[in-house]
C-alpha cells in the first residue's frame, strides 16, 4: 500500500505539541518527529503508549557478561598456571581449589562490568535507533538540527489533504509532501 | 550570540555561536601550535634516547625507582577526572550549570587519560614488552598477574578511557549532525560519516536519552574507581607513606580538585577568546569555584588525617618518614604543596574571587602546581626515606625526565587545541536545553 | 650480545667469534678438530693452582668452561686458606681478562712510545744487550728484580742471575715486615717471621696488625681469627686492637684502643710494666721495662692508665694469649723496638711456642731487605746498572715512596726489560716489554710458609700473545751464554720442564696427585726458642715534616694491596667496608681536624709533605686519631684506560707514596711508611666521593643486631623458645621438595667483601662506574653494610651482608604485573629476566632494597666477556635482577645428585658467597631438612630476621653479633 | 589551516611513535635462527636413516653436558678416511682435516640466551632426540623452523589456538605437562629451572 509522507516544519514547541495532539486524536500514529533537542513536551505526547526503551536490557546483559568473563579469566588463569606471589595463590590440586586470592579479582570484575556494559549500551542505542544511516531519510530537513521542529506524517494518499490542513492549522510554518 | 544581548540566546544563536568557534584560527593559535609542536619534538627525542640508551637516562635510582614519570602519570589521571565527573555525576544530579563546560571537560578527560596512558610505557624499562600486561592467549601460555595493582591499572585505565570516549562520542553525535548540516564540501562528508546519520528523529532520541542516562550511571562509579585503583598502586605497597587505607578517597578528592582547576585553566581562555560569556556565565564560574574550595578543604582534612595516622601509629619508621619529609631535603616540595592546595583555595571563600576570572585562573594554576607536587611528595620523598637506611637517597631529575614531563603537557595541548577547532567545544544540544524552548504563546506574552 | 651463546658454541681454540651486533646474522658453530679429553663443552673442569695476587699464597681452584676460566674458588685442601678466598683473589680474573693486557712484545721507539715487535726481534735486543754486557765484563751491571718467589721459580731466577754474573736478585715486596724479622733476631735470635696460631689463642692483642686486610696472610688469619673469636658453645675469644685509625681489623676488635700514632712500642712496654708490677709476669721482665712509667706512658700514648691496666690483665690471664704487631703505624722509625716490645709481651705471657711458632716460618722472611733495594736504587742512580730486568707484578715506581726516587733512577738505566702483562708505572719506563703470562696461565710454585708448597699450573691457554717469564729468560740466557738446550747452566727448554724436574723429589712420583691437590703440604715442627730480655728504647716514632702537622698513615688497602690489584674494576667498585666508598681514593680526616678546617666530605684537600703535595677528596671520620690523617694505598689508574669507561680520566695521582720520604727504621733498615707529618689545606673545589651507604646509623631499626656475651651464654644454655608460627588468614605455601634458606652469622662476619666480589664473578654482575655507583645504581646482588652503634668516635661496628631475603611473603612478588617475580616451589624468590617488563614496582616495594635494575646496557669490554658465567643469563637493559641464591648452582647440584641416583645432601650445594667466606659466616641449605646445618642455625637463640616486624618471613636468617662487655 | 597543521602534526607524531616502537622493539627481540646452507652438505638421512648410527655417537656430549656437541673433525675422519672418501662432500671434510681447521657449521637450532636447556637431563629422562629435533633420519638437509612467531601470537590474539611452534616455550610446556600427567615423572614447570 502506497503511503504518502507529509512534513510540517514548526518553529515552536507548543505548536508542534498541538499538531501532535491533534494528529493522535485523529488516529494518525505513524509519525516521525524531528527535534534539535529532546523536548519534554513532545516526548510526553509520543511516549504515552510506548514501552520503555530496551537499551537497558543491553546494558544489563553487557554488564553481566563483563563480570562473568572477568571472574572466568582471572580464576581460570590462576588455576592453569598459578604462581605463588607474596604468599598468596589460588591453585587447583587433586583435593580441590586451595588458596585464597579472590579479592583482587573483584576489581577486574568491576572494570570489566563497566567496560562491557558501556559498550553494550552504545550498541543497543545504535541498533535500536537504526543507526548508522547512510542516506538521510526522505522527510529530513537540515533545519531540524538547528532551530526547527519537524512532524512527518505517514498516511494513505487520500488523507494527505486533511493532514495538510491539520498541520497548517496547528501552526506549521511550512507544510510539504515528500 | 554576542555580548550585550539582554535577551537569552535563541536556538539559532547557539548554532551560530558554536560554529563560530570552528572558524579558521588566527595567528595566536598558530603560534601556540608551534610551541606545542616544538616541545613535542623534544618529548619524542628524549623518549627515543631513553629507549636507546636505557632508563638510566632518566634520573631514577635506588631507592626512587619511580619518580617524575609516575608523578605525572597520576597527575594526568587526576586531571582526567573532572570531565566524566561533570558529564556523568552532575548529569545524574541534574546540575544544569554543567552544560556549558562539560564538552570541553570531557575532551580534556580523554586527552588527559591518553597523555597519562603514555607514561606507563615511557616508564617501563622494556616498553617493547609492555604487551605482556595484556591478557590474551599466547604461545607462552602465560597470563598477567591479576593480583598486581599495575594490572588493575591496565584494566581501570583502558576501561575509563574506553567508556569516557564512548560517552563523549555519544554526546557528540547530535552536535556533529548539526555541524554536518551547517557545513559543505569534504567537511560535510566527514561530519556526515561521524554523525552516523543522526537526524534527531523521535525514535533516535528516545534510545539516545536512555543510553546516555545508563552510560552516565555506569561512568559514575567508574570515575570514583579509577583513581582509587591508581591510589592502590601506592596503598598496596609497603613503603611508609604509601601503605594507607586513606588513599582511595584521598586520591579521588585530589583528582576532582585538580580536574576542576584544569577545566578552569582551559575554559577561561576559551570563554575569553571565543567570547562565550553568554554560555559560560558568572554563575558557572561561581559553581566551579565553590567545588574547588570544597574539594580543597576536604583535601586539607586528608592531609591532616595522613599526618595524624602517622603520628598516632607509634610506628617508628612511619614517623621517621614523615619528619624527614617535613624537615629535610624535600621539605620545599611539601610546603609548596600545602600552600597551593590548602591555603591558596581559601581565597575562594570570597564571592568576588569566585566570579573573577583572573583570581580563579591564578588559584587554578596554583592548584595544578600543588597537585603535581602532591604526587611528587607521595612518591619521591617517601621512597627516599623508607625502611632501609643504607639506600636512602635523593633523586635529581635529569634532562630526559624533565623534557618528557614538559612534553606530556605539549602532547595534551596539541590534542586539545586540535579538538577545539574541529569539534564543537560547547554542546549545542545541551546548551539549547538550558535556554527556553521557542514557544509561540510565551513569545506573545512578551 | 649473545654472551651465553658464545659458550654454547663448541670452540676449537676459544677463538670462535660470536655473531656480531646484527641480530639476524647466521651463526657458525665450530667443532673441535681434535677432541680434548679434559674439556667437555658445557661441563666445567677444575684446575688447582696458587693465587699470586699477594705473597699470602692461597690455594685456588679455577673453573674452566670451554677452555676459559670463568670463576676462581679457594682450594679446600690448601692449608693456608682452606677453601676461602679474599676479594683480591676473586678478582684476579679481571687481571687475566683485562682489556688493557699487553697484546704482545713491545719495543720502545726512541723517546716516543712503544711499537709492537715479534718475540724474536724483542728477544734479540735483550740477548744483544746481555752479550754486550758480558763481553765487557759488566755482568754486575745486570739487575733482576722480581716479586717474592719462594719456591723453585725463585731458585731458577737466581740461577739465571748467577749464570750471567748478574747482581743478586732483588725480591721486591713493599710490605715485607722486616721489623718483625729484625726483632725476632734480637729477641729470639731467629731471622724469621713465625706462624701465629690464632686458633689456639684466647686473647689476641694486636698492635696495628691489620690481619683482616693485608697483614701476612689475610685469608688464613681471618679464617683462624673467626675460629678463635666467633661465639660457639658459650665460648668466644677476645681481640684487643691498638691503632690510631679504626681499620677494618680494629672494628672487628672487642676492644679498640686508639693511641697516638707511633707509640705502640711504649704502650706494649707499659702493658708489660703492669704485668710485671702486678705479678702477672716473671720479675725478669722488669729489666726490660725499668724505664717505663705508667702515668707518663698513658700521657704519651693517649691511652688511659686504666685501659692499659685492664688490657694487661686481659692479655696476661689468657691461656694462651698472643701479641702481634704490624700495620702502617708500626712501620715508623721505632718499628723494630715496637716489635721487640711485643716479643717481650709474648715471652712474658708464655705464648712463645704455643701461639708464636717458629718453624712453619712465613715466606715473607725471604724478601730482600730494604737496605739492598735502596742500594740498588743508588746504584741505578749512579749509573752502575746498565740493564734492569723487572718481573711481572713489580711496580717500584708506584709502590715505593717517591723519596727513594726510583723512577728517576730507572730512567738512568740504559736498558730496562719488563715482564709486566698489564701496563703500569714502571713498565712505562721500560725499553723492551716481554709480556709474561698471567699466573693463571703459567707453571710455577710458591711456598707461603715452610712445609707448604703450592704448585701453579696453567689453567687455560694464554689469552694474549704472552710467554712465561721463565721460558723467555731461559731462552735469552742460553743465547747470551751461547749454550744449547740440555747443556750449560740453563739446560731446560721451558720452565715447565725445569719445574717438573725440581718437583720430582717432592712429589715422589705422584705429580698428577700433587697438582690435583694444589701442592705438597707437610707439617713442620715448632722450633724451641728462648727470649733475650734487654731494655727497649720506648721513644715514639720520629716523623719528618712540619712538627705541627698530622701524622700521615698511608695504609695498604684490603682491596688493592699495594696497588697491583687496582686494575680490577670489580675491586674498584666493591666498597671499602669502613667508608663504603668506591672508585676514588680519599684522605681520611678526623672529625676534630675537619671541624677546625671546615672540611666536609668530598672537599678537595692538598696534603703537603716535604716531598710534595697530593690532592685528594676528604672523608671525614669521627674515629680517626686527631693527630693523624690516613690515605689508602694502591689507588692506581682507572681500569680500562684505553676505553675511558666507568670513570672520567683524571691524570692526578692518588698515590700517597708520592709524598713519602725514603725514611727507614733505624734498627732493621726497613722502609718506614709512617714517616712524615703533613699539613692540610682546603682547595675550595669538590670531588664528591661515591659512597654507597647513605648512613651508618641504623636509626633504631635493628637491622644488624647484637647480644651481650653473657646473655648469649645464658641463651645458649637455655636454648631458644619455640618460635610461634605466624598468624595468617591464608593457606601456607607447601614445598613438595626442598626449601632453600640461608643463615648469616653477623658475629663471624668480618666485613672483608670477599662475598661481594665472588657474587659479582659468579653471577655476571656488571660494573657501573663511579658516577652511577654514587647515584645508587650499583648492581651488586650482595652488599656488605657497616652499621655503627654507640659513641661516634668509638663505635661498635656491625657488618651485615645484605642480599635478597627470599621472603616467604615477599612484597616484591604480588606487585609484579607479569609474574616475573614469583615464589618457586623450592622457596626461592624467583626473578625471570626475560619476562620482566621493567616497571620497577618490585624494587620500590622491597623493604631491603636488594633488587637491582639495569639502567643501561652494561658492556663487558673484550675480553672480559669471556669470563662471564655461561650458566647465568646476562641481563638486558631495563630488567630487574637480584640474588638468586645461585640458582644455577642449585640446578647443578640437583643434577649431580640425580646422576648419582640420590637426593641432594647438605653441603652439596654451596653458594658463591658462602664458598669464598673466610670466616664461614654464611650457611646455605635445605630448611626442611632437620639435619642440615642451615636448619640448625636457624634454631639458634641468636637467630633473627631483618625487619621481622613487617612480616615478610625471610628465608635468610641472621645470627646476632656477640659483643663483649668491657671490663 | 593551522588546525589542519595541528592534525597533521599529531598524525606525524603518532606515526613516529609507531615507527619508533617498532624499530626499538625489533632491535631488542631475541634472535630467530633460520636454516641456510651448510659448508658441507651433510645428509642426516644417510647417517641416521641408512647406516643407523646412533645420534650420540657423533653428538656425544648430549648425555653429559648442557650441549649436544658436534663431532670433532677427527671423529668424522675416523670413518671417512676410508668410507666414501671419494665423494666430493667428504673431500671437503678431508680438506678441513688437512688444514686442521674446524668446520664452520651453520647453527640451526637456537634457543634465546636467557633459556637454559640442558640436553643431559632430557637424555637422562629417556627422551628421543627426534622428539624435539624432528625426524632427523629422513632429512637430507637438517633444517628447522623454530622459535616464536609473530603470526602465532596474532592468531592467538584473535582467539585461534594454533599449536605452539617447535622450540617455543608453549611447546616445551606442553610436553612437560604431558610428562607430569604420567605417574612417577617430574618435569619441572618452575620458571627459574630454565630461566636463570
Amino acid at each position: 500500500m502506497a503511503t504518502e509522507t507529509i512534513l510540517g516544519v514548526f518553529a515552536h514547541v507548543d505548536t508542534t505539541v498541538r499538531a501532535l495532539e491533534e494528529l493522535r486524536a485523529r488516529g494518525y500514529h505513524d509519525l516521525t518527529v524531528y527535534t534539535p533537542i529532546p523536548v519534554h513536551e513532545i516526548e510526553e505526547v509520543l511516549e504515552r503508549d510506548r514501552p520503555v526503551s530496551r537499551v537497558r536490557l543491553f546494558t544489563l546483559l553487557g554488564g553481566l557478561t563483563g563480570i562473568a568473563s572477568a571472574f572466568l579469566i582471572t580464576i581460570w588463569t590462576s588455576m592453569v598456571w598459578g604462581q605463588v606471589t607474596g604468599g598468596k595463590f589460588l591453585q587447583l590440586v587433586p583435593g580441590g581449589i586451595i588458596g585464597s586470592s579472590l579479592p583482587p579479582f573483584f576489581i577486574i570484575a568491576f572494570e570489566m562490568m563497566v567496560l562491557f556494559g558501556g559498550f553494550a549500551t552504545v550498541i543497543g542505542m545504535v541498533v535500536l535507533g537504526r543507526l548508522p544511516r547512510l542516506k538521510a531519510s526522505a522527510s529530513f530537513d537540515p533545519r531540524f538540527t538547528n532551530d526547527r521542529f519537524g512532524v512527518a506524517v505517514h498516511c494513505a494518499p487520500e488523507r494527505a489533504a486533511a493532514v495538510h490542513e491539520l498541520l497548517r492549522t496547528a501552526g506549521a510554518e511550512e507544510v510539504k509532501s515528500r | 550570540m554576542s555580548d550585550g544581548h539582554s535577551t537569552p540566546p535563541t536556538f539559532a544563536d547557539v548554532n551560530r555561536d558554536v560554529l563560530r568557534t570552528l572558524e579558521p584560527p588566527g595567528n595566536l593559535y598558530f603560534a601556540w601550535m608551534c610551541v606545542v609542536a616544538l616541545l613535542l619534538a623534544g618529548f619524542f627525542f628524549a623518549w627515543a634516547g631513553q629507549v636507546w640508551w636505557g632508563m638510566g637516562m632518566a634520573g631514577k635510582r635506588v631507592p626512587q625507582m619511580w619518580a617524575m614519570y609516575i608523578t605525572t602519570f597520576v597527575f594526568w589521571i587526576g586531571i582526567g577526572h573532572a570531565g566524566t565527573l561533570i558529564s556523568a555525576i552532575l548529569y545524574l544530579f541534574r546540575a544544569r550549570w554543567r552544560t556549558s563546560i562539560y564538552r570541553a571537560a570531557e575532551a580534556m578527560t580523554i586527552f588527559a587519560v591518553m597523555t597519562a596512558g603514555l607514561f606507563p610505557l615511557i616508564h617501563a624499562g622494556r616498553m617493547w614488552f609492555a604487551y605482556f600486561l595484556l591478557p590474551y592467549p599466547n604461545q607462552r601460555y602465560l597470563w598477567p598477574n591479576f593480583r598486581s595493582p599495575l594490572v588493575w591499572d591496565v584494566f581501570a585505565i583502558t576501561t575509563y578511557l574506553s567508556v569516557s570516549t564512548v560517552f563523549f562520542i555519544v554526546g557528540l553525535v547530535p552536535d556533529i549532525a548539526a555541524l554536518r548540516d551547517a557545513s559543505t564540501g569534504w567537511r560535510r562528508r566527514i561530519y556526515a560519516m561521524l554523525a552516523l546519520g543522526w537526524e534527531g528523529a523521535d525514535n533516535q532520541w528516545r534510545h539516545y536519552r536512555r543510553a546516555y542516562g545508563l552510560l552516565a550511571a555506569l561512568a559514575t562509579p567508574l570515575v570514583l574507581s579509577v583513581h582509587s585503583v591508581v591510589s592502590w598502586d601506592f596503598a598496596m605497597a609497603l613503603v611508609p607513606g604509601w601503605h594507607s587505607t586513606l588513599f582511595a578517597p584521598f586520591f579521588v578528592d585530589g583528582a576532582i580538585f585538580s580536574g576542576f582547576a584544569m577545566v578552569l585553566v582551559l575554559g577561561l581562555p576559551m570563554r575569553h577568546f571565543f567570547k562565550l560569556h553568554a554560555y559560560i556565565q558568572e554563575k558557572h564560574l561561581d559553581a566551579m569555584g565553590k567545588l574547588i574550595l570544597v574539594t580543597g578543604l576536604v583535601l586539607t582534612y586528608f592531609y591532616l588525617c595522613e599526618i595524624f595516622t602517622s603520628l598516632y601509629s607509634g610506628e617508628h619508621i612511619e614517623k621517621a618518614s614523615l619528619f624527614w619529609k617535613v624537615t629535610q631535603n624535600y621539605a620545599w616540595a611539601l610546603w609548596t604543596m600545602y600552600f597551593c592546595n590548602c591555603v591558596a583555595p581559601l581565597v575562594l571563600f570570597s564571592r568576588r574571587a569566585r566570579t573573577s576570572p583572573v583570581a580563579l585562573y591564578i588559584v587554578s594554576i596554583l592548584v595544578l602546581i600543588g597537585m603535581w607536587f602532591e604526587r611528587f611528595n607521595i612518591i619521591v620523598p617517601s621512597l627516599g626515606h623508607d625502611f632501609y637506611p643504607y639506600t636512602w637517597g635523593i633523586y635529581y631529575p635529569s634532562p630526559t625526565d624533565t623534557m618528557i614531563v614538559i612534553g606530556s603537557f605539549a602532547f595534551f595541548f596539541l590534542l586539545f587545541l586540535g579538538f577545539i577547532k574541529v569539534m564543537p567545544s560547547l554542546s549545542i544540544v545541551e546548551v539549547k536545553e538550558t535556554i527556553p524552548a521557542p514557544m509561540r504563546e510565551k513569545a506573545h506574552g512578551h | 650480545m649473545k654472551r651465553r651463546d658464545f659458550f654454547k658454541i663448541v670452540t676449537a681454540s676459544g677463538a670462535a667469534a660470536a655473531a656480531g651486533g646484527c641480530q639476524q646474522a647466521a651463526e657458525s658453530i665450530l667443532p673441535l678438530v681434535v677432541p680434548n679429553e679434559q674439556i667437555v663443552p658445557g661441563v666445567a673442569s677444575w684446575f688447582a693452582t696458587v693465587c699470586r695476587e699477594c705473597p699470602a699464597g692461597c690455594g685456588v681452584l679455577a673453573r674452566n668452561r670451554e677452555g676459559r676460566i670463568v670463576k676462581l674458588e679457594g682450594n679446600p685442601d690448601h692449608p693456608v686458606n682452606a677453601g676461602a678466598l679474599c676479594l683480591r683473589g676473586q678478582a684476579a680474573l679481571q687481571g687475566l681478562y683485562h682489556p688493557d693486557r699487553i697484546a704482545g712484545p713491545m719495543v720502545r721507539e726512541g723517546s716516543g712510545g712503544f711499537r709492537s715487535a715479534t718475540w724474536e726481534a724483542a728477544e734479540k735486543l735483550v740477548v744483544e744487550k746481555l752479550t754486550a754486557l758480558r763481553g765487557t765484563g759488566k755482568g754486575r751491571a745486570i739487575a733482576l728484580v722480581s716479586q717474592l718467589e719462594s719456591g723453585s721459580v725463585g731458585a731458577l731466577l737466581d740461577r739465571w742471575g748467577q749464570a750471567l754474573g748478574a747482581r743478586p736478585r732483588v725480591t721486591l715486596e713493599p710490605f715485607a715486615y722486616e721489623p718483625i724479622r729484625a726483632a725476632n733476631r734480637i729477641t729470639f735470635n731467629r731471622d724469621a717471621i713465625p706462624y701465629y696460631a690464632f686458633e689456639d689463642a684466647e686473647t689476641i692483642l694486636s698492635f696495628g696488625a691489620d690481619f683482616i686486610e693485608t697483614w701476612l696472610s689475610n685469608v688464613g688469619y681471618a679464617r683462624m681469627f673467626a675460629r678463635m673469636h666467633s661465639f660457639r658453645d658459650g665460648r668466644a675469644g677476645t681481640l684487643i686492637h691498638v691503632e690510631p685509625r679504626q681499620s677494618l681489623t680494629a672494628s672487628n676488635a672487642d676492644e679498640w684502643v686508639r693511641n697516638v700514632p707511633g707509640t705502640e712500642g711504649l704502650l706494649a712496654l707499659a702493658i708489660l710494666r703492669v704485668m710485671v708490677d702486678e705479678g702477672m709476669a716473671d720479675r725478669r721482665f722488669g729489666d726490660a721495662v725499668a724505664g717505663v712509667d705508667l702515668k707518663k706512658a698513658a700521657e704519651t700514648t693517649g691511652v688511659a692508665a686504666e685501659t692499659i691496666k685492664h688490657v694487661a690483665k686481659a692479655f696476661a690471664h689468657a691461656k694462651p694469649g698472643l701479641a702481634i704487631g704490624g700495620g702502617v703505624a708500626v712501620t715508623g722509625s721505632n718499628a723494630t723496638e715496637t716489635q721487640v716490645a711485643i716479643n717481650l709481651l709474648n715471652a712474658a705471657a708464655g705464648n712463645v711456642g704455643k701461639t708464636v711458632r717458629f718453624g712453619p716460618d712465613s715466606a715473607y722472611g725471604k724478601v730482600t731487605p730494604h737496605a739492598e733495594v735502596a742500594a740498588l736504587a743508588r746504584a741505578m742512580a749512579g749509573g752502575e746498572i746498565e740493564m734492569l730486568v723487572l718481573g711481572p707484578g713489580v711496580n717500584p715506581a708506584f709502590t715505593l715512596p717517591s723519596g727513594l726516587k726510583l723512577a728517576d733512577a730507572i730512567r738512568k738505566v740504559a736498558f730496562v726489560v719488563s715482564f709486566a702483562n698489564v701496563p703500569d708505572q714502571t713498565s712505562e719506563l721500560a725499553h723492551v716489554v716481554l709480556p709474561a703470562t698471567h699466573w693463571l696461565e703459567s707453571w710455577g710454585d710458591y711456598a707461603p710458609r715452610e712445609g707448604v708448597l703450592g704448585l701453579l699450573q696453567p689453567t687455560m691457554a694464554p689469552i694474549r700473545d704472552s710467554r712465561p717469564m721463565g721460558d723467555t729468560l731461559l731462552r735469552v740466557g742460553r743465547a747470551a751464554l751461547g749454550t744449547e738446550e740440555g747443556k750449560g747452566p740453563l739446560p731446560w727448554p721451558t720452565v715447565e720442564q725445569y719445574l717438573k724436574s725440581a718437583w720430582e723429589p717432592l712429589v715422589k712420583g705422584d705429580l698428577e696427585g700433587a697438582l690435583r691437590r694444589g701442592g705438597v703440604f707437610a707439617d713442620v715442627a715448632t722450633a724451641a726458642v728462648t727470649a733475650k730480655i734487654a731494655p727497649v728504647d720506648a721513644s715514639p716514632a720520629k716523623l719528618e715534616g712540619d712538627a705541627a702537622g698530622l701524622a700521615l698513615l698511608a695504609y695498604p688497602s684490603l682491596r688493592f694491596y699495594d696497588g697491583r690489584s687496582a686494575i680490577s674494576s670489580w675491586l674498584q667498585e666493591s666498597p671499602d667496608t669502613m667508608t663504603q666508598a668506591v672508585w676514588d681514593a680519599w684522605v681520611e680526616v678526623s672529625a676534630e681536624t675537619a671541624q677546625k678546617l671546615g672540611i666536609a666530605r668530598g672537599d678537595m684537600l692538598a696534603v703537603k709533605s716535604p716531598q710534595g703535595t697530593l690532592e685528594l677528596p676528604a672523608y671525614v671520620s669521627p674515629t680517626l686519631h686527631p693527630g693523624a690523617v690516613a690515605i689508602p694505598l694502591g689507588h692506581r689508574y682507572t681500569p680500562y684506560q684505553q676505553r675511558l669507561q666507568y670513570v672520567a680520566p683524571d691524570p692526578r695521582s692518588m698515590n700517597p707514596m708520592t709524598i713519602l720520604p725514603a725514611a727507614t727504621d733505624a734498627t732493621s733498615g726497613a722502609l718506614a711508611f709512617m714517616s712524615v707529618k703533613v699539613t692540610l689545606t682546603k682547595l675550595g673545589t669538590r670531588r664528591p666521593l661515591a659512597v654507597l651507604q647513605a648512613t651508618h646509623d641504623q636509626d633504631d631499626r635493628e637491622l644488624a643486631q647484637h647480644v651481650d656475651l653473657r646473655a648469649a651464654r645464658e641463651q645458649a644454655l637455655r636454648g631458644k623458645a619455640p618460635h610461634e608460627p605466624p598468624i595468617t588468614l591464608y593457606a601456607d605455601k607447601q614445598y613438595p621438595g626442598p626449601r632453600w634458606g640461608m643463615t648469616i652469622d653477623v658475629d663471624a662476619c668480618v666485613g672483608c667483601q670477599a662475598c661481594v666480589v665472588a657474587c659479582q664473578a659468579e653471577n655476571n654482575v656488571p660494573v657501573v662506574g663511579k658516577a652511577s655507583a654514587a647515584y645508587g645504581r650499583q648492581l651488586h646482588w650482595l652488599r656488605l653494610e657497616r652499621w655503627a652503634e654507640g659513641k661516634p668516635e668509638h663505635p661498635t661496628n656491625l657488618f651485615l651482608p645484605m642480599l635478597c631475603q627470599h621472603c616467604e611473603v615477599a612484597p616484591c612478588e604480588p606487585v609484579c604485573p607479569v609474574f616475573a617475580a614469583y615464589r618457586t616451589d623450592e622457596g626461592l624468590n624467583g626473578q625471570v629476566y626475560n619476562r620482566c617488563v621493567g616497571t620497577r614496582y618490585c624494587g620500590n616495594n622491597c623493604p631491603y632494597h636488594v633488587r637491582r635494575f639495569n639502567w643501561f646496557q652494561y658492556e663487558f669490554p673484550a675480553p672480559l666477556e669471556v669470563q662471564l658465567n655461561p650458566d647465568v643469563t646476562v641481563r638486558q637493559l631495563g630488567v630487574m635482577e637480584k640474588c638468586t641464591m645461585c640458582v644455577q648452582r642449585i640446578v647443578a647440584g640437583k643434577d649431580r645428585a640425580r646422576d648419582e641416583k640420590r637426593g641432594v645432601r647438605d653441603g652439596d650445594i654451596v653458594t658463591a658467597c658462602q664458598q669464598t667466606c673466610p670466616t664461614q659466616a654464611i650457611t646455605f641449605g635445605n630448611l626442611k631438612d632437620e639435619g642440615s646445618n642451615a636448619t640448625k642455625l636457624t634454631r639458634s637463640p641468636r637467630a633473627y630476621h631483618v625487619l621481622e616486624e613487617i612480616g615478610t618471613r625471610p628465608s635468610v636468617t641472621y645470627l646476632r653479633k656477640v659483643v663483649r662487655e668491657h671490663a | 589551516m593551522t588546525a589542519k597543521a595541528g592534525v597533521g602534526a599529531l598524525g606525524v607524531a603518532l606515526l613516529a611513535v609507531l615507527i619508533f616502537l617498532a624499530v626499538s622493539s625489533w632491535s631488542r627481540l631475541p634472535a630467530v635462527a633460520k636454516p641456510s646452507n651448510q659448508p658441507i652438505n651433510f645428509p642426516h638421512n644417510v647417517h641416521v636413516g641408512t647406516y643407523k648410527i646412533d645420534c650420540q655417537y657423533c653428538h656425544s656430549e648430549a648425555r653429559r653436558s648442557e650441549y649436544a656437541g658436534l663431532p670433532s673433525v677427527e671423529r668424522c675422519m675416523g670413518c671417512h678416511k676410508i668410507t666414501g672418501a671419494a665423494l666430493p662432500e667428504v673431500k671437503k671434510l678431508a680438506e678441513f682435516h688437512a688444514k686442521k681447521e674446524p668446520i664452520p657449521w651453520v647453527r640451526v637450532n637456537k634457543l634465546p640466551e636467557f633459556t637454559y636447556f640442558p640436553h643431559k637431563a632430557h637424555i637422562r629422562a629417556g627422551l628421543k632426540c627426534q622428539t624435539c629435533h624432528g625426524p632427523v633420519e629422513t632429512m637430507t638437509t637438517y633444517a628447522a623452523q623454530t622459535g616464536p612467531r609473530l603470526t602465532n601470537d596474532l592468531l592467538n590474539l584473535v582467539g585461534l589456538r594454533p599449536a605452539p611452534p617447535p622450540l617455543t616455550m608453549g611447546w616445551c610446556v606442553d610436553c612437560h605437562r604431558k610428562e607430569n600427567a604420567t605417574a612417577g615423572r617430574h618435569a619441572p614447570l618452575d620458571c627459574v629451572t630454565c630461566h636463570h
